[in-house]
This record gives structure tokens, sequence and C-alpha cells, in this order.
């Protein structure tokens, strides 16, 4: 009982804190590279949140009331799964299923389907448009993540995470099967619409799904990307540079650190480059990515081989 | 009743579709004018099949745009060149850190905005640009697409019309710049990646000529015509209103690569009026 | 009563109740998720009965092909919510017969049925033992469903593609016309045709 | 939670489903009650593998090959109403009388 209640702080926490470094990172990134002299990269995202707090709520016409409020609630739910399956050291894993890794597959279907519902739901134009355009990539995605998923299994034997993270005593994964790391760093990007990969929130749709939403919707929506993105860091960090395992410091430092490089990497890249059309990201998914997943795939098999 | 937007509810019908024949449901319905996305005061009615415009309406075109008092100026005296040609690369940049915030380069927008403020004769966008390049801005949406006709170009006239390859720019015949060693800039393409490169070579362009027109303390010598950044503007007349181009170029584009397009486009007239307090 | 015996009693509960919503809704997008709660719901029972891959393999079978039946339902009426009543249904009373008719028989048989109890034993790995018979015994079986779904997915690309290797898609099942170039034969009055498509909306 | 009380549940699930599988004019939502009766079948499957199987894998093999079976069911369905609609601009039951256009 105490055990559970430790984990569920331990991922509640992670939901506060990560979302906050999001905040933070992104803002520093933004500092460095738009030159903006923000008053506070610390303060900045309390300042948000305390406005998004008191922005009164929207609302459309006829919205599907029930599920455009559940919508970011749902994603954000999603994230919290995905980081409850984060294996913190041997000794303690909050959800240590024997199918982590088909679970946290599951979520990323599960997560288009809230992001889908979220546009959909508030019956205007602009966000059934994000939502529409969001559901066409989304697929090819899922794909993508499966079959890099599926890679870093075989040489586990196993589908739990935990044991993902073990079969990386000897050789992490990220050099062990190097087409895996950078596949689902931008599958992480897709799905938590970030930076270049930002098609369902995109400018140049007024916000897509969320450009109805106002207030604390649009606070929990964006704590819910953000959420999203920290938990891919985090099982990225555990099934390519494998999580706990690392010299001197203790295990849920080292996933810390690894899940920050990762967040550092992904909030950079995201300030860096420009937003593809989602029409050639579309072909560029299907006919690099993919076959790449299926390279990284053979890869692994070849390599699992005894 | 069936389909459109009837008691602003948006009703299933479906219509003729433009890429493969199935008959699919469209998506009607106004856009403007308060979106910082699009100019200023536009707005029209669009009709989508899935994200691809079918048709395009402009209900209301933008505002004329006020240019720099110095651009009306040089109509009534002789002005010094180096003011004109800096007012000139701000305009350009300030249209090119607009279609990056388009495009998703938050960041490199606010960069460019920052810059115009403390852009002086001379300066390098050298940087800028292998910037640009090195991100891939130049293969961002719609970069390929809004590919203006020669009607369509010279209806729009300026910068878009040169990067079309119409080589038409009304310093050439001005004996002040032949001697700064202007040429005409063109023929960059006619789509969206060459209308940002133009702006950007353009800028660039006005910059040296500023530095160069400042060291020699030139002044235009022409009052009869000026080349602002829109297009000639005459005693005859200024730049008007290109809007209408867009119905016929958005349709069968993608709704980001329209958005891009639109953004690399100048279309507004020119207005009477001067910006005020510059 | 446990705490496994109230999470079956709610999830039945909740996947009952979203199946029956779907049919009592009045947005088709709304139908899909529905069906989606409904498959959650048994998926989480699969959870519960040990069946630790098949619950979470439905979460993401069943994600992936409820969105992809909304996204249909979205491109052919883009219809953004449930604004029109919609209740487009034929021999109600007939199909709600024959639903209470399969749920009455199916539940005399499991309350009457003889059934052995024979639980899965304690040192079972589930997920272990399914791997071992779909990649053992029955490879077969699953080699044949993989080659089924390839040729699905080949035969759905071709009935769907507007252009054939020969031409046009549906060209050959339009009957010629009456003169060169003309209308086909039998072809329905244009009106008729507006008509049909025009039904769904009522 | 008993084999009987699964088993009932099922069985709402496939009644529903048949209901909405005879009942429904669409297409899509016709296949939406095949789906359902699946998810009933499903469900009684892996019921009888955990309860009187003693944990044969065959009993999860079906229930795989019935999510298989969904997969080419829904494929096959919106490939037949994307045909049928591409020729006659229809998504209904009634306007098909055969299966030639």
């Amino acid at each position: 009982m105490v055990e559970t209640l430790f984990a569920l702080l331990v991922v509640l926490g992670m939901l506060a804190v990560g979302s906050y470094a999001v905040a933070v990172i992104d803002g520093a990134a933004g500092a460095v590279l738009g030159r903006t002299a923000h008053s506070n990269v610390f303060l900045l995202p309390i300042y948000q949140c305390a406005s998004f707090w008191l922005v009164p709520a929207n609302t459309t016409e006829a919205p599907d009331a029930w599920a455009w409020r559940l919508a970011p609630v749902l994603y954000l739910t999603f994230a919290a799964m995905g980081l409850a399956l984060v294996p913190w050291s041997p000794s303690f894993i909050p959800v240590d299923l024997t199918t982590g890794i088909v679970l946290w597959g599951a979520l990323e279907p599960l997560a288009t389907v809230a992001i889908f519902l979220h546009g959909w739901s508030a019956n205007s134009h602009f966000p059934l448009l994000g939502a529409y355009r969001y559901v066409s990539l989304g697929l090819s995605y899922i794909l993508v993540s499966m079959f890099v998923l599926i890679g870093v299994s075989l040489p586990a034997e196993s589908l739990q995470i935990s044991a993902v993270v073990e079969s990386q005593r000897e050789l992490w994964n990220v050099i062990r099967q190097p087409l895996g790391l950078p596949l689902f760093l931008i599958v992480g990007l897709g799905i938590s619409f970030w930076g270049p990969l930002n098609f369902a929130d995109s400018s140049d749709l007024a916000e897509g799904t969320s450009s109805e939403s106002s207030g604390r919707a649009k606070l929990l929506w964006q704590f819910g990307r953000a959420a999203m993105l920290v938990a891919f860091s985090a099982i990225g960090a555990s099934a390519f540079l494998g999580g706990w395992l690392g010299p001197v410091l203790p295990g849920p430092a080292w996933v810390i650190l690894k899940t920050l490089f990762i967040l550092v990497l992904l909030l950079v890249l995201g300030r860096l480059l420009p937003r593809l059309s989602p029409d050639r990201f579309l072909t560029l998914a299907w006919v690099l990515l993919l076959p790449l997943a299926f390279v990284d795939l053979v890869w692994a098999g070849v390599e699992a081989l005894p | 009743m069936m389909g459109g937007k009837p008691y602003g509810r948006a009703m299933a019908m479906t219509a003729d579709d433009l890429r493969d024949g199935l008959q699919l449901d469209p998506l009607s319905f106004s856009v403007g004018p308060f979106w910082p996305v699009l100019p200023p005061g536009f707005s029209a009615h669009v009709t989508l099949h899935g994200d691809v415009i079918a048709e395009i309406q402009v209900t209301s075109i933008p505002y004329p745009v006020a240019l720099p008092a110095i651009f009306r100026q040089a109509l009534e005296k002789p002005v010094p060149i180096a003011e004109l040609e800096l007012a000139r690369a701000c305009y350009h940049l300030r249209q090119l850190s607009h279609a990056l915030w388009v495009n998703g380069l938050e960041s490199a927008s606010l960069t460019v905005l920052q810059r115009i403020h403390a852009l002086q004769p001379g300066d390098s966008l050298a940087g800028l640009r292998t910037w640009l390049r090195r991100v891939g801005f130049f293969f961002s949406a719609g970069a390929e697409k809004g590919v203006l006709g020669r009607d369509q170009a010279e209806k729009i006239g300026g910068p878009a019309a040169r990067a079309a390859g119409i080589a038409q720019d009304t310093r050439q015949d001005d004996p002040q710049y032949q001697r700064l060693g202007f040429q005409v800039i063109y023929g960059h393409g006619s789509n969206c990646r060459a209308r940002w490169q133009q702006w950007l070579d353009e800028a660039e362009q006005a910059l040296s000529l500023a530095a160069r027109a400042r060291e020699q303390a030139v002044c235009t010598s022409d009052c009869d015509r000026v080349e602002t950044p829109r297009g000639v503007m005459g005693r005859g007349g200024s730049p008007s209103d290109a809007t209408f181009v867009l119905q016929e170029l958005l349709p069968g584009l993608e709704w980001s690569e329209a958005i891009a397009t639109i953004a690399s486009l100048d279309l507004a007239a020119v207005s009477d009026y001067a910006e005020e307090g510059v | 009563m446990t705490f496994v015996d109230l999470t079956f009693f709610v999830c039945a509960a909740i996947a009952i109740y979203a199946g029956w919503r779907v049919f009592r809704t009045d947005s088709m997008v709304r139908a899909s998720f529905f069906l989606l709660i409904s498959f959650i719901a048994v998926g989480i029972i699969m959870l519960l009965l040990a069946a630790v891959y098949l619950g979470v393999a439905l979460f993401f079978m069943m994600a992936v092909e409820m969105m992809v039946m909304a996204l249909f339902m979205m491109m052919f009426m883009m219809n953004p919510a449930g604004l029109n009543p919609m209740n487009m249904v034929h021999q109600e009373k007939v199909a709600m017969g024959i639903g209470i008719a399969a749920f009455v028989a199916l539940s005399g048989v499991a309350v009457f049925g003889d059934f052995p109890s024979r639980p899965v034993p304690d040192g079972l790995d589930p997920v272990v033992s399914l791997g071992k018979e779909l990649l053992g015994n029955s490879m077969l079986v699953f080699e044949s469903a993989g080659v089924t779904l390839l040729a699905t997915m080949i035969g759905v690309v071709a009935m769907t593609s507007h252009r054939g290797r020969f031409g046009e898609a549906n060209e050959g099942s339009v009957p010629p016309g009456l003169e060169p170039g003309g209308d086909p034969a039998g072809k329905p009055q244009e009106n008729d045709q507006k008509q049909q498509g025009h039904h769904h909306h009522h | 939670m008993s084999l009987i009380s699964l088993l009932i549940v099922a069985a709402a699930l496939i009644g529903i489903g048949l209901y909405g599988a005879f009942s429904q004019q669409s297409f899509v939502m016709l296949m939406m009650g095949l789906e359902l009766i699946l998810n009933g079948v499903m469900l009684a499957a892996v019921g009888f593998w955990a309860m009187t199987g003693a944990g044969a894998p065959e009993g999860q093999l079906l229930t795989i090959i019935v999510m298989a079976v969904m997969a080419i069911e829904m494929a096959m369905g919106f490939a037949l109403v994307v045909a049928v609609y591409r020729g006659k601009q229809a998504d209904m039951t009634e306007s098909l009388s055969g299966f030639k256009h």
C-alpha cells in the first residue's frame, strides 16, 4: 500500500516537475536562439500558468461538451500512464507490466484518439482541420514506433521495459541499433506535436486543435503535451540509453540525467527547425521512415541471433 | 437544406473532388479579418476538401499598407538614397520575418525583427542566409508551391514580379543609382522559395547600396517615379491591390502551403498616407 | 467482493452500456468512440483474466481501428459534430428480436451449460506461452493470418484506387453507351441519383 | 468474476452487435455491429481460456485470429464502401440492389 502511494507520488511529481522542466528548457532555448531577453526563464512558466488560469474559458456553438472537456484530461492521463511505465531502478518500477513495451505502444494510438477528439469536439473548422491532419500523420508515427520498440525487445527477449533496460548492461541500444533512437525521437516530436512536427496545433491553423480553447482547458492541454514529451524522453532513455544503468550515481539519477538529455535535444531541435508541409512529411514518413524502421528491425534481429 | 453552412453550422454534402474523383464532403468557412497570419483586413470564404483548398473567394481585400514616409517624399524632392534603401531593407526583412513565423520558426522570426531595429547601411545578411539555409527554411511548407503565371506576376509587381523573371525596376533608370552600380536582381523563379530569396537578396542589395550612397551622399534624381518595396509608385498612381490573384493561385494547394503562399506575397495596395511616427 | 470483482463489474457495465450507445448516438464519430470504449473495457477484463498480451493488444488494435473509422466518417460527412438527429435503421423490431433471442440463448448456454473448471496454472507465463505457440505449433495458422492480411492490403488498395492497371478502376462496371460517348444504357435519371446521394441526411 | 458472468457479458455484447448489424442502414454502422459481435466472441474466448482451458495457448491464439479477422473485415468493409461510393455516391445498404454498377 505504501509502495503504491509512493509510486503514485513519483508519477505525479514527474508530471509536474517534468512539464516545468520542459517549459524552462524551451524558454531557455528560445531565449538563446531568438535572442529575446525574457525576464527570467525559471519564473516565466509560472507567470504563464497563472495567466492561463485567470483567463475565462471559451466555448463554441454546440461543442461535444463531454469530449471537449475530457480530451485534455485523457491526453494527460496517457502521458501519466507512460511515465508510470518508466523503471527507475531494478527495485523501483511504478508499473512493471510484462507487456510494458506493448502498453506504451498502445498509449500512442490512444493519444492519437485524444488529440482527434480534442479537435473534433470543439465543432469549429480550425480545430477540426488540425485533428484531421494529425490523424492522417498519426498512423505513420504509430507504425514506426511499433517496429522500433519491437527492435529493442528482441535482444531483451521480453516485452518488459525493465528487462529491456537490463539487456543493455553490456551495450546500450543506441549503439547496438543506431537507427532506433532517432526514429523514436521523431515519433516523440510527432505525438506531442512539437516543433517541426507540430501539425495539429500549428501557427498556420491558428493553433489548430486548441484554437478554440482558452483558460484552464488550454493550460491542461499544454500541460499534457509537455508531459507527453517527458514521457517519451523517459521511455526513450530507458529503451535506448540504458535507463538506470551507469557508474557512480544511483539509478534514478541516471534516469533523470538521460531523460533531461533527450528533452534538451528534442526542444532545441523543435526551436531550430521549420515546419514541413504535412503532405511532404506524410510522404517522408511512409517512404523513408517506415522502411528505415524495417531496416532497424532486421538489424536488431540479425544482431540478436545467437 | 444540404451542404454549406446554413445558420453558421457546417452541414455535410458531397461535392466534386479535385484530386481523384472520390466525391467527399467539403468544409466551408470564412477566415479573417482578425487573424494575424493573414494581411490585416483580409478575409475570404474558403472551401476545403480535407486539407486541400477547393475554392477561395476574397470577401474583403486587405487594408492599404502605409509605407515609410521617405517613399512618398521621394516623389516630391530628391531624397538620400541611403535612407530610402535602408527603409526598403527593413520592409523586406519584416515580410521575411512574418514568413518565418508562419512556417514555425518563431525564434528566427524574432531574431530578424530584432535585427530590423538595429539595421545599419552596409550590414551583411550572409549569416542569416546561411542559417536559414542550414535549418531548411527554403524547404519548409509551401516552398515549391504558389507558382505565379507571368500575367499574375505582372499584376502584382515589385519583388514578386522580379523573382518571376521580369527585370523591371525603376531604379535602373535613375542615373544616381547607375552611378552606385545598381543592377536589377531578378529571376529566382516564381514559387514561394524564390520570393523569400528575392526579399533576402533585395534587402542585402539595399543595404550595400545604402552604404555606398551614404559614403558619397547621393540623392535620387527622378522625382516622377519611385520603386517602393511593393512596386512602382509614381505621379500616375501607386501599386493597387492584387489579392484576387489568390483566387486563381490557391485552389489545389494544401492549407499550410496556401498560408505560406499568402505569406510570401505582398498583395495589399499602397496607402495614400505614409507610416506615422517614423 | 474483491477488487478484481469490482473492476470486472464496472468494466462489464461500461462495455455493455457503451456498446448500446454505439447505435443510439447522433454522430458516427461518437459511435466509433463508444465502440472503442466498449473494446477498452473488454481489454481491461482480459487483463484481469491474466491475458496480459491480448488485453493490451486489444487497446492498440482497436484504438487504431476506431480512429480510422472515425476518420472515414469525417471524410464522407465533414459534419464536425452530431447536430442532426441520426437514426438510420430498417427492420428495427426484427433486429431487436434477433438480438434479444441471441442474448437469451447464449446466456442460457452460459447458465445451464456444464463447463469444467480448469483455471490457468500458477506457474504459466501467458505471454511466453502465447509466443511459443504462435511461432511454434501454430506457426502455419499465424503465417496464414499474415499472408491473408497482406493479400487484404493489396486487394483493398486495388479496389479503392481511382486508376487500375488498365485504366479507370470502375471501367467495365459501367454499361457501354447507347451511342459512342453517350450515357450508359440503364443509367438512372439524374434526379434519382441526386435523391440517393441525399438519402442519408434525412 | 465467474465464467457464467463473463459469458453473460459476452452474450449481451453479441446480442447488441446482432441488433446493430441487422438494423443499421449505413455500411459503417453495420460494420460497427459486426465488430461488437467479435468483441463478445473475444471476451468469451479469453474467458474459456482462463477458466476452463487450463491455460492452453490455443485459446489465446483464437483471440489473436479474431483480431486479425477484425482487421481484415474493417479493411475490406471500407474498401467496399469507397468502391461503392465512387460508383454510386451511396453509403447506405438500401441503395444497392446488386453487386454490379
